[in-house]
C-alpha cells in the first residue's frame, strides 16, 4: 500500500509538472498584458517534441546521448522522495535530504558533462557557470535542509514534515533563515530570473540553455521535463517543509484528496509569487551571481547557527 | 706567616716563577724577532735552573734528566735553530710592531690577576708555593697564547707556542715535582719533532706566500668572499 | 595466522626488490642463469632467447609485479583475517637494539588498513608490467625502479606491523626513503629534483616530530613498546605537546595545509603507478599512524585537539580542492585533490575526538567509521584516477590537460572506467565517495548532543565547509572529464592516440573500479565489519548499522537517518531503461547525425571550445584572495596606429600562498643566518686562537 | 694481551720499513698488509676480551676494557680499507703529478705512524702516554696535509700544527693538573696518571683541581674534536689534505679525541659529584651541531662540505654523551661506530668523485649516477646513511638520542629538530645536482675500487637492523661503566 502510494505520487509528480510551468508562464503572461498560452501548452510541447527524429552532432558520443535519460531518471527519484501529498512514505527510507542534493548532483553533473561533449563554446561556457553557480548553490541548501533536519533530528523528510506538524505552530527564527537561503537557491537552481532566464536564447546570457543548446526531439523532451520537475521539487520542498499544513498523514482517500487540494493551492500561490518576481527584478551579470549566492549561503548558515544558539540551548 | 717566614726553597722557587712571568712579559713587548728568541731563550734556561734546583733541595733524581732536557732543548737548540732559520729567512731586521701595545701589556696583568683568581680554590689544599706556582705557569701559558694573538710573524707564534710549554711545564715541575718519566720523554721528543717540523713550515710558508705574515695565510675562509 | 600472511606479504614486497635488482641488465638472474631454466621460463614469457643486455627482458618486468601482487594478495587476506577476527596477534623479531627487539602486532586497525593498501597494491601490480615498458629503453635502470618499490611497499606493510616506536619509525622512514629514489627516479628534468628534495626534506623533519612525540610518551611509559606507550599517563600539558607533535609529523606526510606544499610536487614527479600508491596508500598510512596514536597510544583525549585537527582539516578539504580546480597538469590536479581528501578524512576525525572528549562514544564511533570508510574509498579512486592519469601518460605522452580533449572517441575503456572514477570522487549516488561523505554529515548533524555551545557553533560551520568542499570537487573533477574526455581533441598527438590494448592495464583499472563500485552499492556489510576496529578503539560497537536489513544504511537510527544505495541505484536504472523503452523502443526514431551549431561560422575548431582554464575561471575570481595568480598578457599590434592585434598570447599560473608565507621566509632565514655565521670563520689564524683564547678564559671564569 | 703490545709494535715497524721504502707502489701494498695484520691482532685482542673480560697488562702500560676494544677493532677496520682505497688513489695522484715518490714514501710511512698513534691512544693506560699520542697524532698528519704543497694546504697544515698544538698544550695543562690533584691523594709516583688508579679512587680527587683540569682537557682534546669554536682547523684540514687522509681523519681521529675526553670525563664525573662536566660537553656539542649544520649551507667544495656534517655528528655525540643518560650514552657510542663507518665510506667515495671530474668544486662535479653509477649510488647511499635515514645504523642513534633528550631535557628538543632539519637541507641541496642529473661532456669514467665502501655501509646497514651480541654487551657494559646505568 504504502509503496503503491509512493509510486502513484511519483507519478502524480511528474504529471503536475508541466502544468506548474504552464501556470507559471500564464501568470507572468498576465501580468505583462500579453495574451496567455494554455495551461496545457507545456503538454504539447513535450508531446511535439517526442515525436520529432532527435539529431546528434558530430562529435557527440554516448554520454550525450545517455545524459537526458540519467538526469530525467535521478529527477524522478529524488521527486520519489520528497512528501508531496503525504507523508510516512517508504521511498523516503531510501534516500534521505542529503541523497536528494546527491540526485540533483547526480543530474547535473550528467548535463553538464553532455553540453561539453560537443565541444562547442557555448557547450562549456554554459558547463563552468552551471558548475559554478552549482558548487555556490548546493552547500546553501544543503544548509539550509541541515537547518530542518537539526531541528527535526532527522534527515528523514517525512520524518521531518512529521515533526514540523507535530510540534504545530512555532515561531522558529532558523526557519525563516532556512526558508529565505532555500527559495534564493531554488530560484538559482532552476535557472529563473535572475539568475537565468530560460526564455532566452542570447548567447552570452545563456546558463542552463546553453548546455542544452545541441539537444533535440525526446531528449529535449525529457530534459525540459526534467527541469519541469525539478523547479516544481523545489516549491513542494518549500511548502511542504515549512507550511506541511494539510498534508496528508494517514492514506484515507479524504485525507490524501485534502492534502493535493492543499498542495496544489499551496504551489499555485507560490507561482504566482516566482512569476512576481520575475516580472520585478532584472536577470544580474553573471559575476553578480556569485554574490547573490553567498547571500544565500550566509543565510542558510546564519539559520543553522541560529538554530545552534537560540534554540538548541540548554 | 709572611713570604719571610717561608723557607728558603720557597722563596727561591717564588722568585724563579717571578722571573719567568717577568720574562714572558718581555716577550709580550718586545718587537724585534732575534729578541723574542733570546728572551725566549732565557724562559727555557730559567725553567732548567727551576727544576734543577727542585731536583737538588728535594732530591729527585729524574727530574734532575728533565731538567737537562729542557736545558737542551728549550735553552739551546730551539733557540739556536730558530736564530738560524730566522737570519736565513732573512727575517732578524724584521720589525712585528704590534698594534696597541699598551693595551697588550695591559692584558696581560689582567691576566695574571685572573690566574691567580682561578687558582685560588685549591690554596685550600696544597702549600702557598704551589698556589703560585700553578698560578704563575698558567699565567704564563695565557701569556703565551695573548702572544700568539697579537703576532703576525710565524716565528712568534712558535715561540709562544713554546713559552707555552714552558708554562706547562713549570707547573709540572714545581706542583707535582715532574711527570712520569714515560711522559716526561714523550713530551720532550714531541717538542723536538714539533721544533722540526716547524722549521720545514717555515719555508714551505715562505715559499707559497714569500712572507711569515700569518695574517696572509686567510684564503680558507667561510666569509663571504664578495 | 593473520600475522603470518602479513609477514609473507612483507617478504614479497622485500623479494620482488631483490629480483628486480637481480634481473637487471648485469644482474644474477640474467647472467648466470643455467640453461635448463632459462628456457622455460622465456617459453613461459612468451620471449625467444636472451634480450640484448643492456634492455630488459619481460623477466625484469613481470616478476618484481608478479611477487607485488602477491604481497598485495597476502595483504588483503591478512587484513580480512585480522579485521573479522578482531584479535591481535603480536610476535617479536630478534632484530633491533639489544634491549628492545622487533614486536610486531596485527590488530583490526592495522588489518583494516592493510586491505587499504593491499587492494591498490594489487591493481598496481597489475597495471605496472606494461605501464613500465616505457621506462626500459631510457637511461634509467628499472631494477633501481623495482627495488625501491618493493621496499616502499615493505615498508608501509611494517608500519601497520610496527608494535613499537623504534620499528614503527625505521619502517616510516624506509617508506618515505624508497618513495624518495621513486620520486627521483626520472631525474634529468630539474624539477622531479626539486621536488625530491622538498619531499624528502619535509619527510625527515616530520619524521622527527613523530619520534619526539613518541619520545613524550617514552619518558612517562618509562619504554618504547606501543603497550608500554599505552600505559603512559602524561599530564594535559605534556599530553597536548604529544598531540601537537603527532599532528605535525603525521600531517605533514598527509599532505594537511600549511605543511601540503611537498605533496603536489612530489607525486606527480613518480612513475604513475608510484603516485598512485603514494597518494592512494602512503597518506592513508600517515592516516593510519595519527589514528594510532591519537585514539590508540594517548590515554586521554582533550576536546580542543578534536578543534583544532576540525579547524586544519577543513582547511586543507577546501584550500586543496580550489587549489585542485586551477591546475592544469592531470597528476598536479589529482594531488591537489589528495590534499584535499585528506583534509576530509581529518575533518571526520576531529569529528570523531570531539564527540569522544565530550563522552558521546557512539558519535564518536560513527566519525571514525566515516574517516575510516573515506580513507578506504579515498584510496580506490584515487588510485583509479593516477593509474588513469598513468594510461593516458602512457599512450599519448600527455599531462597537460589544455592540450587533451576528445579521448572518450580514441579510448573508449579507459573513458569508461576513468568516468567511474570521476564520479566517485564527485561523491555522487550511488558511488562509494558519496556514502563516506553521507556519513561525515551525518555525524556532524548530532552536534546538537554536546555541551558546549561553541562546539555545538563550530560543527555545522566545518559541514558547511565540508558540503562547499564536495560542491568544488565535483565542478572540479566534471571539468577534468570534460576537458580531457570529450569535445574536440585539442592537440594532434591526442587525436591520433591508440587505444589501451594492454589487458594488465585495463585489468587494474577495471578492479578498483569494480570495487569502487561495489563499495558504493554495499556499504552496510564493510561498516559491519569494522565492528570489531571500533570496539578496540573507542569500546564501542555502532548497534543499529544495520537495522533495517543489509540493503539500508542507518548510522543512528532508522528514523533518524536511512539511505540504500542498492535500492537507489535499481531505481536509478529501471527509470532510465523504463524511458529508454518507452521514447526508443515504442518510437524507434533513429538519431539523425549533424554538424553542431556554430553561429554560422563555418566549422568547429578545437581552438573554439573552453579550455580547462576557462572552465574554472569563475571559481579563480569569486575565490580570488586565496590564489597568488600571476597573469601575463603580450599582445603584437601593427597596422596604422599599432590598432590592430596580430597576436595575442595569454598565459597565467597560480601559484601556491603557503609558498609566500611560510616556505621561502624560512629559507631566507636559513641563508641569512648562515652568512652571518660564516662571518665567524674569518680564515685569520690569529682569530682562532683568540677563539679558543676566549673559550678557555670565559669556562675557567665560569667554573671557578 | 701480546696482542696489544702487536698491535703497537705491528705499525711501528711498518712505519720504520715503509720510510725507508722508495717503490710506492710496493709501499702501498706493504701499508695493506701491516693494516691487515694489525686487524687480526686487533681481532685476536677483542676476543681475548671477549673471553677474559677487560686485561690489564703486566706494567700496567696498556688497559683494554670494552669501552675502548672495539674501538680499536673499528681503527684497524677502517685504517685498513682505507689503505686499501689510498692504493689506487695515490697512484692516480702520482700520475696527475700532484705528489712525488719521495712524498709518497712519507705519506706512507706517516700513515702507519698515524695507526700508531690512534693504537697508543687507545690502549693506553696512563694520561699521560694518552697526551702524547694525541700530539703524536697531529704531528703525523700535519705533514700530511700540506702533502700537495698547494697554497691552500700549506696554510691548512699551519692552522692545523699551530690550532692543534695550542689546544693540545692545554690539554697537557689539564693532565698536569689531574696529575697533582692524583698526587694528592696517591702521593708521589709513576702510577699516579695511571687511569685505573685514577679511577678506581675518582671520589677521592680534589674536586676544585679537577674542574680546573677538565676545562683545559676539554678545550684541549675539544679542538681536535673539532668542537665549535674551536673547530676551524677542521675542515680546511680535511680539505686540502690527501682523501685517505681526511677518510681517517673524520673515521678516527675525531672518535679518538672524544674517546679522551670522554675517559676524563668519567674521572671528573666520579671526583665532582655533580653534572658540571655532562653540562660543559652538552653546551659544546649542541653549539658545534648548529653551527656546522648552518655551514654545510655554505660549502663549495665538496669535502670541506662533509668534514662539517662530521662536526656536526661529532658536536651530536659529545652532547649525547653529555646528557649522559644510559640510553643517550649507549647512542652515543654506537654513533661513534657508525659516524666512523659511514664517514670513511663517504670519503672515500668522494675522492673518487673529485678525480672523476677533476675538481673538489660541487658545482663542476654533475650527473655521478649516469657517469658511474657505483660511485653516484655510494655517494647517494652513504649521505642518506650518514643523514640518519633507516635502516642505516646513524638512524638508531639519532632516535636514541631523540628520545632520550626529549626524557631528561625537553627544551632542548626544538634545537635538535631545527638542527637536524637544517644540516639536511644543507647536505642534500649541495649533493642533488652533483649525483643526479645528466652527464657533462668533461666527466670520464675511472677506474675505482668500491669494495670499501660496499662493506662498510653493508656494515652500516646490518648495524641498523640489529646490533650482534657481543657488540652490544660491549657497548651496554661501555654504558655502564660511563653512565653508571644499564640501557639494558
Amino acid at each position: 500500500m504504502a509503496w503503491l502510494m509512493a509510486i502513484f505520487q511519483t507519478l502524480l509528480f511528474i504529471g503536475l509538472a508541466p502544468l506548474l510551468a504552464g501556470w507559471i508562464k500564464r501568470v507572468k503572461c498576465r501580468l505583462q498584458n500579453r495574451k496567455a498560452p494554455s495551461l496545457f501548452q507545456p503538454y504539447r510541447d513535450l508531446r511535439k517534441l517526442y515525436r520529432k527524429r532527435p539529431i546528434v552532432p558530430h562529435p557527440a558520443s554516448w554520454i550525450f546521448r545517455a545524459a537526458p535519460y540519467i538526469v530525467f531518471a535521478s529527477t524522478v527519484l529524488a521527486a520519489a522522495t520528497v512528501p508531496l501529498v503525504a507523508i510516512h512514505l517508504p521511498t523516503a527510507r531510501v534516500a534521505d535530504v542529503i541523497v536528494l542534493v546527491g540526485f540533483f548532483a547526480l543530474g547535473r553533473t550528467f548535463l553538464v558533462l553532455a553540453g561539453m561533449d560537443i565541444g562547442t563554446t557555448f557547450g562549456g561556457m554554459g558547463s563552468s557557470r552551471e558548475m559554478t553557480i552549482s558548487s555556490l548553490a548546493e552547500p546553501a541548501m544543503l544548509m539550509a535542509v541541515f537547518t530542518l533536519a537539526m531541528s527535526a533530528h532527522t534527515t528523514n523528510l517525512s520524518q521531518a514534515v512529521n515533526f514540523v506538524l507535530d510540534s504545530g505552530l512555532v515561531l522558529r527564527p532558523s526557519f525563516v533563515f532556512a526558508m529565505g537561503g532555500l527559495i534564493l537557491v531554488a530560484i538559482a537552481e532552476t535557472g529563473r530570473i535572475p539568475v537565468d532566464n530560460p526564455a532566452t536564447h542570447l548567447e552570452l546570457t545563456m546558463i542552463h540553455e546553453a548546455m542544452i543548446l545541441e539537444y533535440s526531439g525526446r531528449w529535449l523532451a525529457l530534459i525540459e521535463w526534467a527541469s519541469q520537475i525539478k523547479l516544481m521539487l523545489y516549491g513542494v520542498l518549500i511548502a511542504n517543509i515549512f507550511f506541511p499544513w494539510g498534508i496528508a498523514e494517514t492514506f484515507t482517500l479524504n485525507a490524501l484528496g485534502m492534502g493535493l487540494g492543499m498542495i496544489v493551492l499551496k504551489l499555485a500561490v507560490l507561482a504566482v509569487m516566482l512569476a512576481l518576481s520575475e516580472v520585478l527584478f532584472a536577470k544580474m551579470r553573471i559575476f553578480r551571481v556569485q554574490e547573490y549566492l553567498s547571500f544565500a549561503y550566509l543565510l542558510s548558515v546564519l539559520g543553522m547557527l541560529s538554530h545552534i544558539i537560540l534554540e538548541a540551548a540548554r | 706567616m709572611g713570604f719571610a717566614g717561608l723557607s728558603l726553597y720557597s722563596q727561591a722557587v717564588l722568585l724563579f716563577a717571578g722571573l719567568i712571568a717577568l720574562t714572558s712579559f718581555l716577550m709580550l713587548g718586545q718587537s724585534r724577532l732575534v729578541r723574542l728568541v733570546l728572551v725566549f731563550a732565557v724562559q727555557g734556561m730559567l725553567l732548567a735552573a727551576t727544576t734543577a734546583m727542585v731536583a737538588g733541595v728535594l732530591d729527585f733524581p729524574h727530574l734532575y734528566i728533565s731538567a737537562g732536557l729542557s736545558f737542551l732543548l728549550k735553552g739551546i737548540l730551539i733557540p739556536v735553530m730558530l736564530h738560524r732559520l730566522i737570519h736565513r729567512l732573512g727575517l732578524h731586521r724584521e720589525l712585528d710592531t704590534i698594534e696597541h701595545p699598551a693595551r697588550v701589556t695591559m692584558g696581560g696583568a689582567f691576566l695574571m690577576v685572573f690566574s691567580y683568581y682561578v687558582s685560588l680554590p685549591v690554596v685550600a689544599h696544597s702549600p702557598l708555593v704551589t698556589l703560585n706556582a700553578i698560578a704563575v705557569s698558567l699565567a704564563v701559558v695565557l701569556l703565551g697564547m695573548l702572544l700568539m694573538i697579537t703576532r703576525r710573524q710565524a716565528v712568534a707564534h712558535v715561540v709562544g707556542f713554546m713559552s707555552i710549554e714552558n708554562g706547562l711545564f713549570f707547573a709540572a715541575v714545581v706542583s707535582t715535582y715532574g711527570m712520569p718519566m714515560v711522559v716526561e720523554l714523550g713530551v720532550a721528543a714531541d717538542v723536538l719533532v714539533a721544533a722540526v717540523v716547524f722549521g720545514v713550515f717555515f719555508f714551505q710558508i715562505r715559499e707559497s706566500i714569500d712572507s711569515l705574515d700569518v695574517d696572509r695565510l686567510s684564503k680558507l675562509s667561510e666569509a663571504d668572499k664578495s | 595466522m593473520a600475522l603470518f600472511l602479513a609477514g609473507i606479504s612483507v617478504l614479497a614486497a622485500l623479494l620482488s626488490g631483490l629480483a628486480a635488482l637481480a634481473a637487471g641488465p648485469n644482474g644474477p638472474l640474467r647472467q648466470g642463469m643455467p640453461g635448463w631454466m632459462e628456457k622455460p621460463l622465456f617459453r613461459i614469457l612468451r620471449e625467444n632467447g636472451r634480450p640484448a643486455p643492456g634492455r630488459f627482458s619481460r623477466l625484469a618486468r613481470t616478476i618484481p609485479f608478479l611477487l607485488l601482487g602477491v604481497s598485495g594478495g597476502f595483504s588483503v587476506a591478512a587484513g580480512i583475517i585480522a579485521l573479522l577476527g578482531g584479535t591481535t596477534r603480536t610476535a617479536t623479531l630478534p632484530l633491533g637494539l639489544p634491549w628492545l627487539n622487533w614486536h610486531l602486532a596485527l590488530d583490526p586497525l592495522a588489518g583494516f588498513f592493510f586491505c587499504v593498501l593491499g587492494i591498490p597494491l594489487i591493481a598496481a601490480s597489475l597495471f605496472g608490467p606494461d605501464y613500465v615498458r616505457e621506462f626500459e629503453c631510457g637511461k634509467h635502470t628499472l631494477s633501481v625502479l623495482g627495488l625501491f618499490t618493493g621496499l616502499f611497499v615493505a615498508g608501509m606493510e611494517l608500519v601497520l606491523l610496527a608494535d613499537d616506536a623504534f620499528l614503527f619509525m625505521i619502517a616510516w622512514e624506509l617508506m618515505s626513503v624508497a618513495s624518495y629514489f621513486l620520486v627521483a627516479y626520472q631525474h634529468e628534468n630539474a624539477a622531479n629534483r626539486r621536488a625530491a628534495f622538498l619531499y624528502l626534506l619535509m619527510a625527515e623533519i616530520g619524521a622527527i616530530a613523530i619520534i619526539l612525540a613518541f619520545g613524550v610518551l617514552a619518558a612517562f611509559g618509562g619504554g618504547l613498546i606501543f603497550e608500554e606507550l599505552r600505559n603512559a599517563s602524561p599530564n594535559p600539558a605534556w599530553s597536548s605537546i604529544a598531540f601537537v607533535l603527532a599532528l605535525a609529523g603525521f600531517g605533514m606526510k598527509a599532505g594537511l595545509v600549511p605543511l601540503h606544499t611537498w605533496l603536489p610536487e612530489a607525486h606527480p614527479a613518480a612513475p604513475s603507478h608510484i603516485s598512485a600508491l603514494m597518494s592512494g596508500v602512503m597518506l592513508k598510512i600517515a592516516v593510519y599512524g595519527f589514528i594510532r596514536f591519537a585514539f590508540d597510544l594517548l590515554s586521554s583525549v582533550l576536546w580542543q585537539w578534536g578543534v583544532v585537527v576540525l579547524l586544519i582539516g577543513s582547511a586543507s578539504a577546501v584550500l586543496g580542492i580550489l587549489y585542485a580546480l586551477q591546475q592544469q597538469n592531470l597528476k598536479r590536479l589529482l594531488a591537489y585533490s589528495s590534499v584535499e581528501n585528506v583534509g576530509i578524512i581529518f575533518t571526520a576525525l576531529g569529528l570523531a575526538l570531539i564527540f569522544q572528549s565530550s563522552g558521546q562514544s557512539q558519535l564518536g564511533t560513527l566519525g571514525l567509521v566515516a574517516a575510516l570508510l573515506h580513507a578506504l574509498n579515498h584510496a580506490l579512486f584515487k588510485s583509479l584516477l593516477f593509474l588513469g592519469a598513468g594510461a593516458i601518460l602512457h599512450q599519448t605522452h600527455e599531462q597537460s590537460l589544455e592540450n587533451m580533449g576528445g579521448l572518450i572517441h580514441r579510448v573508449p575503456k579507459l573513458a569508461a572506467l576513468f568516468l567511474v572514477g570521476t564520479l566517485s570522487i564527485a561523491a555522487l549516488p550511488p558511488f562509494n565517495g558519496f556514502v563516506s561523505e553521507w556519513l561525515f554529515f551525518q555525524t556532524a548533524l548530532q552536534a546538537g548532543s554536546i555541551q558546549s555551545g561553541i562546539l555545538r557553533s563550530l560543527i555545522p560551520t566545518a559541514s558547511a565547509v565540508l558540503a562547499l568542499t564536495s560542491a568544488l570537487a565535483a565542478t572540479c573533477f566534471v571539468k577534468v572529464y570534460g576537458v580531457a574526455f570529450l569535445g574536440l581533441s585539442r592537440s594532434r598527438h591526442i587525436a591520433r592516440a591508440r587505444d589501451v590494448h594492454h589487458p594488465g592495464m585495463l585489468a587494474g583499472l577495471a578492479l578498483l573500479a569494480i570495487c569502487c563500485v561495489l563499495f558504493g552499492v554495499l556499504p552496510t556489510p564493510l561498516i559491519n565489519a569494522l565492528g570489531a576496529l571500533t570496539q578496540s578503539l573507542t569500546g564501542f560497537v555502532l548497534p543499529n548499522i544495520s537495522a533495517l536489513g543489509w540493503l539500508w544504511l542507518t548510522p543512528v537510527a532508522p528514523e533518524v537517518a536511512a539511505y540504500s544505495p542498492a535500492l537507489v541505484l535499481l531505481g536509478t536504472v529501471a527509470v532510465g531503461w523504463l524511458c529508454y523503452y518507452l521514447l526508443y523502443r515504442r518510437t524507434g526514431l533513429e538519431p539523425r547525425r549533424a554538424e553542431p551549431w556554430d553561429c554560422g561560422f563555418g566549422g568547429l575548431t578545437a581552438r573554439t571550445q573552453y579550455t580547462s582554464g576557462a572552465f574554472s575561471m569563475p571559481i579563480r575570481r569569486i575565490f580570488e584572495p586565496v590564489f597568488d595568480t600571476r597573469e601575463t598578457i603580450e599582445e603584437q599590434t601593427e597596422g596604422p596606429a599599432n590598432t590592430r592585434v596580430t597576436k595575442l598570447r595569454y598565459q597565467f599560473q597560480v601559484l601556491d600562498r603557503a609558498w609566500l608565507v611560510l616556505y621561502e621566509p624560512s629559507g631566507r632565514a636559513v641563508t641569512r643566518l648562515a652568512r652571518w655565521v660564516g662571518r665567524l670563520q674569518t680564515g685569520n689564524i690569529r682569530t682562532y686562537l683568540g677563539y679558543s683564547f676566549f673559550t678557555l678564559i670565559v669556562l675557567l671564569w665560569v667554573v671557578s | 694481551m701480546i696482542a696489544a703490545y702487536l698491535i703497537l709494535l705491528i705499525p711501528l715497524a711498518g712505519m720504520a720499513i715503509l720510510g725507508l721504502m722508495a717503490d710506492s707502489r710496493r709501499a702501498g701494498r706493504i701499508n695493506i698488509r701491516c693494516n691487515a695484520w694489525a686487524l687480526a691482532a686487533s681481532i685476536w685482542l677483542a676476543v681475548d676480551v671477549l673471553v677474559r673480560g677487560p686485561r690489564l697488562s703486566s706494567g700496567q702500560m696498556l688497559y683494554i676494557d670494552s669501552f675502548n676494544v672495539y674501538l680499536v677493532v673499528l681503527t684497524a677496520f677502517v685504517g685498513l680499507t682505507t689503505s686499501i682505497f689510498s692504493g689506487p688513489y695515490m697512484a692516480h695522484e702520482e700520475e696527475t703529478g700532484r705528489v712525488n715518490a719521495r712524498r709518497l714514501r712519507l705519506y706512507h710511512s706517516m700513515y702507519q705512524g698515524f695507526m700508531l698513534a690512534m693504537y697508543l691512544v687507545l690502549t693506553t693506560n696512563n694520561m699521560g702516554v694518552l697526551w702524547v699520542a694525541m700530539e703524536g697524532a697531529t704531528l703525523a698528519t700535519v705533514l700530511l696535509v700540506s702533502l700537495y704543497r698547494t697554497p691552500e694546504s700549506v696554510e691548512a697544515a699551519w692552522k692545523y700544527f699551530i690550532l692543534c698544538g695550542v689546544g693540545i698544550a692545554l690539554a697537557l695543562f689539564g693532565t698536569v693538573l689531574l696529575y697533582f690533584a692524583a698526587e694528592q691523594k696517591l702521593g708521589v709516583g709513576g702510577n699516579a696518571l695511571l687511569w685505573t688508579v685514577l679511577h678506581e679512587n675518582a671520589g677521592a680527587l680534589e674536586p676544585t683541581i679537577m674542574r680546573l683540569a677538565f676545562v683545559f682537557l676539554l678545550v684541549g682534546y675539544g679542538t681536535k674534536i673539532g668542537l665549535v669554536p674551536l673547530h676551524n682547523w677542521l675542515p680546511d684540514a680535511h680539505s686540502e689534505g690527501p682523501t685517505p687522509m681526511s677518510a681517517i681523519l673524520s673515521g678516527l681521529l675525531l672518535n679518538d679525541a672524544l674517546y679522551a675526553v670522554v675517559r676524563c670525563k668519567m674521572l671528573v664525573d666520579g671526583s665532582l659529584g655533580t653534572d658540571m662536566a655532562g653540562y660543559l660537553m652538552m653546551g659544546f656539542g649542541l653549539l658545534s651541531f648548529l653551527v656546522a649544520a648552518l655551514f654545510l649551507h655554505r660549502q663549495t667544495d665538496i669535502k670541506r662540505l662533509f668534514s662539517y656534517s662530521s662536526i656536526e655528528h661529532m658536536g651530536l655525540m659529545t652532547f649525547a654523551f653529555g646528557v649522559g643518560s644510559s640510553w643517550a650514552t649507549f647512542a652515543a657510542l654506537f654513533h661513534m661506530t657508525t659516524h666512523s663507518l659511514t664517514k670513511s665510506a663517504i670519503f672515500v667515495t668522494v675522492g673518487h668523485a673529485a678525480q672523476l671530474a677533476g675538481t673538489q668544486r660541487m658545482d663542476r662535479i654533475r650527473g655521478l649516477i649516469l657517469t658511474q653509477p657505483a660511485i653516484g649510488w655510494g655517494l647517494l647511499i652513504g649521505t642518506v646513511a650518514i643523514a640518519g635515514f633507516p635502516p642505516f645504523g646513524v638512524f638508531a642513534s639519532e632516535f636514541l638520542v631523540l628520545v632520550a633528550t626529549m626524557r631528561d631535557y625537553p627544551w632542548l628538543t626544538p634545537l635538535l629538530l631545527v638542527g637536524i632539519g637544517v644540516a639536511f637541507a644543507g647536505l642534500f641541496r649541495h649533493l642533488h645536482p652533483v649525483v643526479y642529473g645528466d652527464i657533462p661532456e668533461n666527466q670520464k669514467p675511472i677506474s675505482a675500487n668500491l669494495m670499501g665502501v660496499m662493506i662498510h655501509l653493508a656494515l652500516v646497514l646490518w648495524l641498523g637492523l640489529s646490533i650482534p651480541g657481543f657488540l652490544g654487551n660491549w657497548f651496554s657494559q661501555a654504558t655502564q661503566l660511563i653512565s653508571g646505568a644499564s640501557p639494558l
